[in-house]
Formats: C-alpha cells, structure tokens, sequence
C-alpha cells in the first residue's frame, strides 16, 4: 500500500479523499492554489505545497507544478478527484513515466472513453446499446426516411454542425418527416451555413441512470448498483438517488448485466461509471466517465462500499476482494449539491465569507463538504459547497430525511441554494417520481 | 505616552481576543476590534489533535507545511525572489560548486540566484531587483512550492 | 484616559459580546457596533426554510412560538406580572363574569390579576406591585409558559 | 399516528427526537429552562415552553408545568428522551391519567425495574442468569463458605451496609476464605457499627455487555443486537460498540435469546435496554433501563432501525412490523461521548461559550449533538455535547473512522474531552480489545 498520496484536487472531493487517506493510515499531500490557502483540504492534509494562483490552468491544472509537487513531497501517487486533470490521459501517462501511480484507469482506457465516438463505437461492439441512429450524415430524405424507419419514430433530426437546439427537429410519424426533415435542413444552412443532418432515435423525457463500476488489475469486475441522476439543470446533475426507484427488477438486472458487460469488453480497472439514458423501457449508453464521480456516495450508501478506499487499494495493485454476491444493497440514498449559487438570480455563482454555518446531523445523515464558519468561498472556482447525503429504509423515509436534513442546513453570508433542494424534495412529482432529464427547467420555480 | 506603557499595551492586546486597537490623544480617539477569524484558531488547534492521533509528523525531512506554505503579511523593506514553479531548489550550479549567491553577496537586476529543477529540467532563477542579499531561505535541494521565498535581497544597501 | 483605562476598556469589550468600541472626547463621539449573533440568524434563517418545508405552521391558534418565549430586554419604566407556572390563563373568576383587572384599571399589591390553571387547579395570580395597568398581554384560555409575562403596570403612573 | 409530540428533555436527545418527528411528519413542542433559552432544541422545535428557571427540579423536573405545557399546546404525547423523568413512574401515570400518551413502557413496568432487587427477582422467575449470590445477609463463617463453594470462587464478601469499597474482601479459594470473612465483617463492623455480610460470585473486570429490545402492545419483541459498554469513568459509560467484539457466536445467541426471554417475561412494550456484565465465559444480569439510552445510535447503524421512530408508533399503537428474522446486522459500530468536561483537572464540567465550532463529517460518520457555534453550555445540565457515531465494515475501519473523526473535530472557547477520546481510540489495549469495566481507571491518561 501507499505511503502517502498527493490529492491534485480542491473542495469537498479533496477532503473526502484524505479523510479516506487518513482511515488507510496513508500520509497526504495537498495541492493548493493561493486562493485556497484556507480552504478545508490544505487544513486537513499532512502537507501543502501551493501550485500556483489566477487561473486554474496555472494551478489545478499546472501538470508540470503538480507533478513536482509529488516529488518533492516523495508522494507515490496522485488522486485526481473529478474533474480537472482527473479525465487527462497525458496527465495519466506523464505520471506514469514519471514513476508515480495515477489513481484511475490505464492513461490509454481514459483516451478511449474520452473520445465519444470511440466509446460509442466500443459500446456497440461489446454489445451494449447505444441510442440507435444515422452513423453520419443523411445525403437525401429518401435515406433519412429509411433511418427513421428502421429505427422507429419518433425521431431527431438534428444538424450535425448545431447547437443550442436550433437545426433540430423531432419527426413523430412518417407523415410529418418530410416537413420536419425539410425544416431542419434549412434552418441548419441558414444558422450553420451547412445543411447537412443526422436522423436518430429520439427519446423523449429519458431518465438519466448510471451504473457505478469497479475493477481490479486483475479482472475482477463488480457493479455498486445503478444510479438515477435525472435531476439536472443545464446538463448539471442537481440531485441523485440510489437505487433508480423508476426501473422494475428485470429493468435493473438487465441494466447491472450491460454495465459489466461493457466494462468486462474495455477491460476496465478502478472506479468508473456507465451512463446511460432510459425511456422507460429501453437503455441506452450515452458516455463513461473515468473517474470517481460527485454522486457516488449515494452507491456508497446502499452498498457499504467506500469508493474511494478501493480505487486506492485498486491502483496499489491490491485484488478486489468484494465479490458481486457479498455485496447487499439496502435502503435508497439522496444526495443533494449544495452550491454557492443564487437560484433567484438564474443560479449565478454566490461568492463570499460564509458568516454562519450549521450542519445538519443525526441518523441517517452524511455531509461531504469543505466548510467551516468563517471560511471565504472564492469566485475562481466550482460553487459546490458541500453534499447533503441521506440514507433510509425506504425511498420516502429518504426523502422525508433529506426534508429536515435541508430545513436544517444554514450558510448565511453567501447565497445557496439550498431552499430550491427544498422545493424539490418537496415537489409532489418528485416525490411520486414523475421526474425525467428535463423537468427542472421545463418547471417554474420562482413561486 | 511613553515606551513602558506602549509595551504594556501591546503585551495587553497581544494577550487579548482583541483585533486592533487604536489611540489618539489630540482630541482624543479610541478604537478597539474584536477578533472573529476563525481560521487560524482552527489550524492551530487541528494540530495537536493530529499529533495526538500520531499522523502528524511530515516523514520527509526536506519538506513541511510551513516551509511550502509562502509567507504572507511580512511587513519590511526587503525584496524577496520567489519561485515562480514547484521543484528542487539547487543553490549552486552543480555539485561541489560554489553557491550562486551568498548573504552578503550584492546582486543585480537579471542575475542567477539559483536553479529550480522541475520535470527533469533546470530552470534559472533571476532576480528582479538589485541589492543586498541578506538571507537565503530554502536548503540545497530542498523542494520549493509555488510562490515561495527563497532568497531575501535589501535593496537599500 | 490613561493606560489604566483603556486596558479595562480592552478587558470590557473582551467580555462583551461587543465588536467594537469607538470613542473620541472633543465634539463627544461613541461608536459601539455589536457582534452578529448567531442564534438570532440562526432562527430567523430556520424559519423560512421551515415554512418552505410546509411544516412550520402552528396549528393551535392559542398558541405560537412567539407567545410563549420571555420576552427580553424591553427597557422601560413598566413592571409585569409573570406568570410562575405553566398553565391556561383565564382573565375572570368565571365565564361571563367580568375580568379581575382592564387596562385603565389600578391595581394594589395582593389584588388578584388573573387566575392560571394547571393539572386542573385554578391558581389565582396576584400583583406585585401598585400601579396602572397598562396593558394585559394574554387572552383569554390563552396558554401561558413559565415567566411569560401577562399584565403590564406603570407604577409611575 | 400522533400529530403533536413534546420532548420533555433537553440537548442532543431532544435535537435526535425532534428530527425523527420531523421525519415521520409530527409536530413538536420544545420545553426549556430559562437557561436553555439559546439551546439547539428551542431552535428546532414548532413550539416552545418555558418550563421553569434554576434547579432542574423547577424545569425539566417540573412534572405539573411540562405536563401543563402538553396540555396548553395539545402535544398527545410526551417523549421523556433518557435521564431527568424518563424512568419516573409517576409522571408516566399522571400522563396516562391526563390522556396523554407516555412514550416508553407502562409506569407499572417502570416501578417494577426500578426497584434493583423486584427485577433481579423477576429476572430469575424469567431464567435470566443474575450475579450468584446469597439470598440474605450470612449469619455464620459456615453458613458463609457453604454459600461460597455453592456460587464457586473467587467470591466477594460484602458488608450489606457497606460503600466505598470498605467492609468488601475478595476470596479466591476455600483456604482464604476464613481470613477473608473475618476482615470483612470486622472492617464492616468498625466502619458501620454493623458486621452483616453478604457472599456473592466475584466478577473480576467484566465486560458491561447489553442487549437492546422492541416490544410492541401486541406482544412483538425483537432485540437489535448487544453493545459493549465496558470503557466507563466512576460508572459513566464514556465510549460504546456494536456488536461486542468479545462474544463467541454461541455466547452471542444465548445472551440474545436471555434477554428476550426477559422481556418476554415482563412483556416488555417500547425500547428497553438489558444490562448484563459478562466475565468472558458466562453473563449475569445487572438491570434493566425502561427507556432509549445515550449509545442507541450504535445499535442503530448495525440494524439500519430507527429506534426513536419505533418508540414512538410503538406508543401509538403501531405494530412492530419488523420481524427478528428482517434484521441484518452488518458492520461495526463506535460512539464517542463528547462531553464539555477537562480531563486534565479531573475531568471537571467546563461550561462556556463554545467560539469555535467544526464537526466532523464524511463517509461512515454520524453526529448527534446540539451545538452551532457562538451557543454557550450551561453550568447547571449534563456535560454532553455530541456523539460522534461512526460505522464501518469491520471493527478495525470503525476505529481508524473515529480516529480521523475525532481529529477533525474542533471545539474551542471551553474545554472538551475530545484529545482524551482520541488517547482512548488510538490506545493498543483498546484497539485488541483488552479492556474491561475498570481499565480507564487502572490507566495513567496523565502522558
């Protein structure tokens, strides 16, 4: 096992990571820019070394300082968190060389999965679905009415140089796909000066699920349960649930047996998750994210397998002694985001000295976060403050938790947003699970 | 007011939770602020408690917290260079050599104080100012963190 | 000021829940500003958040948090009669009778003011005091808590 | 189900049950001293009642104002928490007779376990092995060593007036039994002016080992499993475990079943706790506490069963619709108690104003408390500030957990027995187990 490990991350991940590092009794080096001098990660770690100040190229993502940084410090290993350099397959392979270990997949695997079509391409050859459509552009309606077809409508025809929804139509019948086909086209030309379109399935409302996945050097592969993220903001996952309450058993074993499937035909080693979208019925891989993610102590929760001690077990060449079978799921867990945000300002970031905090507590309660009373959240970087986790028996004993986990919860001094987390878990659809990808913006929340 | 009773004031404040004091005596006037930082009383009390769970004491001699951490709030005349990346400080330009620069040693706007090693490569530090070199603040081949101090130059002498 | 007083000065604002003490003596000028407390943030934060959660409302209309909390630091000249237990206030020795004591009316030392009942004893409540009542702040089979305060009087008056 | 429930306490019990109120949708009214005004639990609760000023008899043992402030805000029931009037039979029954619901076993029951002689009585009608010994005082040096080699050695002999350790000799075989009777008797003679003495089995440092059990009105009893209670201070539990360590499977199954058989016998209704002290071979029944005790959240995090939450549909009539054979122990569990008290003079209560505040949190960790900061802590209550709950697959990551918890979490302004729970956690004897019910005493913590 490591001796110490260097965290080349910030926040609440930063602190997670050498709270775990510590249980491991494995000594930390945490990397600093000057803005976080006071942050809760440097106060935490065995040592500091500040890797720089501005912008974060020049410190949390400053390849050159963070590696030297592990070797001054004699570190043998970089924990990337998520985000930053944690998907960077050169900041991968750089480490690699350099003798340290980088705490994830192969540098090669991240390259793989980083690029979509390649994931997708590899997903279709593991057998795994993918969202059915076009493999490039349609040359004629003629052609684009055979894809819509053979893939079954509705379908999306979209703009293959669009964004931003425009050169985007859906087509609900063979009957309208003509109009449909037409209108997209031409749109596209005149927003994109290029006319040229895909045709794919489209889904409508999906849910977005995804299924944690762990794997040693030595092909052992297991899933920690799926999660459902379908609450999100601007793609930006707001809240996640395990287990997905939406799916039937049948729904789920299948969902588990593509998820390990796909990770059995990459070969993969450590933490990572398949994400997928579901319809109801059917699923579809979107993207693998190769590295721990934000949300994954929901899985935690329900399985009583910390993560993160296992991708650091998992790259210190350790056998991933936990069997598929030895694991049992109990309960369902919540996690809310809480963020330096102001809802009431279309979500703008909320900087500032944090004046008066209390946490919630007591049973069934978790918070990750990098708070403390007084500290000052810089403008510089991600406004996640902290993750209110909840645990219960049931899914409405969990959200009945997350209620007066919420109701509980006080950051005065900088705007949160934690009163919308409280319109949510309120909300009778997202109580009764009515919920899909888009309903947080489809919904008013002002009132 | 004379020298005993401002010491006695500073030993006073010094020892009290307060901030700032400030007096004037034409006209009179008097401030007084109360601390609320929070920050430092945590760092302070975090430490013992980590020496008390024995996962404190940094294992590599060359390094510790304080020393990466780069210093703030020093108010003097003196002009620092300061490592611009993170690496090992050399002080001479190879074994066996004389140092680049020595207290007592005055340099110039662009000369060598010293090389940094980073990723393999040997990186030149120049100084920005001219004077006195009147401390160096970091051991042969010890690591250096972003910002920090590594030599002390007086450029009033 | 000497440097007797401005260190008891210092000690006071350290006891205090003070942030800061400004004084000057020429034109007189006093600028104390009071620390943020955190309880009352804390519970005016609490109550939105509460009622965003739909389980705030008080549902017995004769009471509500507010009612039954002592209240504090309220400066003048009048005099209350508090009540000593927890109970039901009843304003008349009866239903339908009149109430022992009406604003405008004065009161003697002993002169019974309400009646308060607990576990089912009716306790009569006296002044304590002579003087013009001024205000009575509990209606009727209102529910009064230990030192809530029920009949205001201005000896003065 | 009840709509309105007062918590007749204070602290971080009242804090626990207000939030499993809020969690199952009921309203509550806080009590409080005066002095209690800024306390947590006033800030949480719906409604509030100032109960009385100055000795707790006045407030929180004021049985005629809590009973009036139920009354005055129509609470249906009363949560009594632990400590001041939760093993107060008559409060039970003024309650009862007020049509208030008590949240705890019948005032009957209570009055019967209150009485340490009535229960080791009904202990032994139930089966339930107690500490051997002679029924009455022993009238003769014969009388006494046919008592003796009856119950086995080592026995205690015990002046029946005795205190303080005085009148008390341990004889370890028949040959010092004689010697041991009479210095006894004399010693108890001169310090009491009265010689009687009793024989009973000598436990030499026992484990305190108890058993926590659900009853509801319809003759459901599980239990949830057994803490270890051992490590105390002059007979204040200061740190506690689930499951306990020390049991052997079959020394495990038969305590369980004795302390079901118990509360079978009394046909125990609501949460109760069996303690037993156990001399790593057999266990003995010492008493029976009628109410929810201080370590309940350890019981908690190895069954996932909400213990409060069953307290209270238990007392609304609820069925216990949990079945033994539903519980599935897993894990670890470790509760520190944090008190504000100074181990360094003597462990004295240390009240005051708390300036800084930081919890620890993460994955694993649990605090029950009731504290924020700037709160002042009262002289004139109990010194408890929080617990720090800690779960983790093994006993060994529970303990590296509360290592990292515990070092992580800052109280400043008064003094706390944090640093000495930590000499506590990280100790060798500890951590192999090697502890028993006077090894804090026996131990020098002054280094």
């Amino acid at each position: 096992m490591f001796q110490k490990i260097l965290i080349a991350n910030r926040g609440e991940i930063a602190v997670r990571i050498i709270r775990c590092c510590r249980e491991l009794g494995i000594k930390t080096v945490a990397i600093y820019a000057e803005e976080d001098r006071d942050a809760l990660h440097t106060q935490l770690a065995d040592e500091l070394v500040c890797v720089g100040k501005g912008d974060v190229r020049n410190s949390y993502l400053n390849i050159p300082n963070i590696i030297s940084a592990a070797r001054i410090t004699g570190a043998e290993a970089v924990h990337p968190g998520y985000g930053f350099l944690s998907e960077n397959a050169s900041f991968a392979r750089t480490l690699e060389e350099c003798g340290i270990v980088f705490i994830g997949p192969k540098a090669d695997l991240i390259d793989q999965m980083g690029d979509k079509s390649n994931a997708r391409q590899a997903m279709m050859n593991a057998g795994v679905p993918v969202v059915p459509g076009s493999k490039q552009e349609i040359d004629s309606f003629a052609e684009g009415i055979d894809v819509a077809k053979s893939i079954g409508f509705p379908v999306l025809i979209k703009a293959s140089s669009g964004g931003g929804g425009r050169g985007m139509r859906v087509s609900w019948q063979e009957e309208d796909f003509k109009d449909a086909y037409h209108a997209a086209k031409s749109e596209a030309e005149i927003a994109f000066g290029h006319g040229g379109v895909y045709v794919e399935k489209f889904i409508r409302n999906p849910r977005h699920i995804e299924v944690q996945i762990l794997g040693d050097a030595y092909g052992h592969i297991i899933h920690l349960g799926e999660r459902d993220c379908s609450l999100q903001r601007r793609n930006q996952k707001v809240l996640e649930e395990a287990p997905a309450a939406c799916l039937t058993e049948e729904q789920r074993v299948a969902l588990h047996e593509a998820a390990l499937q796909a990770a059995r035909f990459v070969q993969y080693q450590n933490a990572g998750t398949l994400e997928f979208i579901f319809d109801g019925t059917a699923f579809y891989f979107i993207e693998m994210n190769t590295r721990v993610q934000v949300e994954h102590p929901v899985s935690e929760m329900i399985s009583s397998v910390d993560i993160i001690a296992w991708q650091i077990r998992i790259a210190a060449g350790e056998v991933l002694t936990i069997r598929q079978e030895d694991i049992c799921f109990s309960g369902h867990a919540i996690e809310c985001r809480i963020n330096a945000e102001n809802p009431k300002m279309n979500f703008m970031p909320s900087p500032g000295t944090i004046e008066t905090l209390h946490l919630p507590g007591g049973y069934g309660v978790r918070i990750d976060g990098a708070l403390y009373q007084g500290i000052t959240i810089p403008s510089r970087f991600d406004s996640l403050l902290a993750k209110v986790i909840v645990r219960g028996n049931t899914r409405e004993e969990a959200i009945k938790r997350m209620q007066r986990a919420l109701a509980e919860f006080i950051i005065e001094g900088i705007e949160t947003n934690i009163e919308f987390q409280l319109k949510l878990v309120t909300n009778k659809d997202f109580m009764e699970g009515n919920i899909h990808t888009g309903w947080i913006q489809e919904k008013n929340w002002s009132e | 007011m004379n020298i005993k009773e401002i010491r006695q004031l500073m030993s006073a404040l010094e020892n009290s939770k307060l901030d700032r004091l400030e007096w004037q005596e034409g006209e009179s006037k008097l401030v007084l602020t109360r601390r609320e930082e929070s920050v430092h009383a945590y760092h302070q009390a975090y430490a013992p408690m980590r020496s008390a769970h024995e996962i404190s004491a940094p294992t590599v001699p060359e390094m510790n917290t304080k020393s990466v951490v780069p210093a703030q709030e020093e108010v003097s005349h003196l002009v620092y260079v300061t490592s611009p990346i993170v690496g090992t400080y050399y002080a001479a330009p190879a074994p066996g050599e004389p140092a680049f620069v020595r207290v007592g040693d005055r340099v110039k706007v662009g000369d060598v104080v010293c090389i940094i090693e980073a990723m393999k490569l040997m990186n030149e530090i120049k100084s920005q100012e001219e004077g006195l070199v009147v401390e160096v603040l970091v051991d042969n081949e010890e690591g250096v963190a972003y910002g920090q101090k590594i030599v002390a130059i007086d450029p009033t002498a």
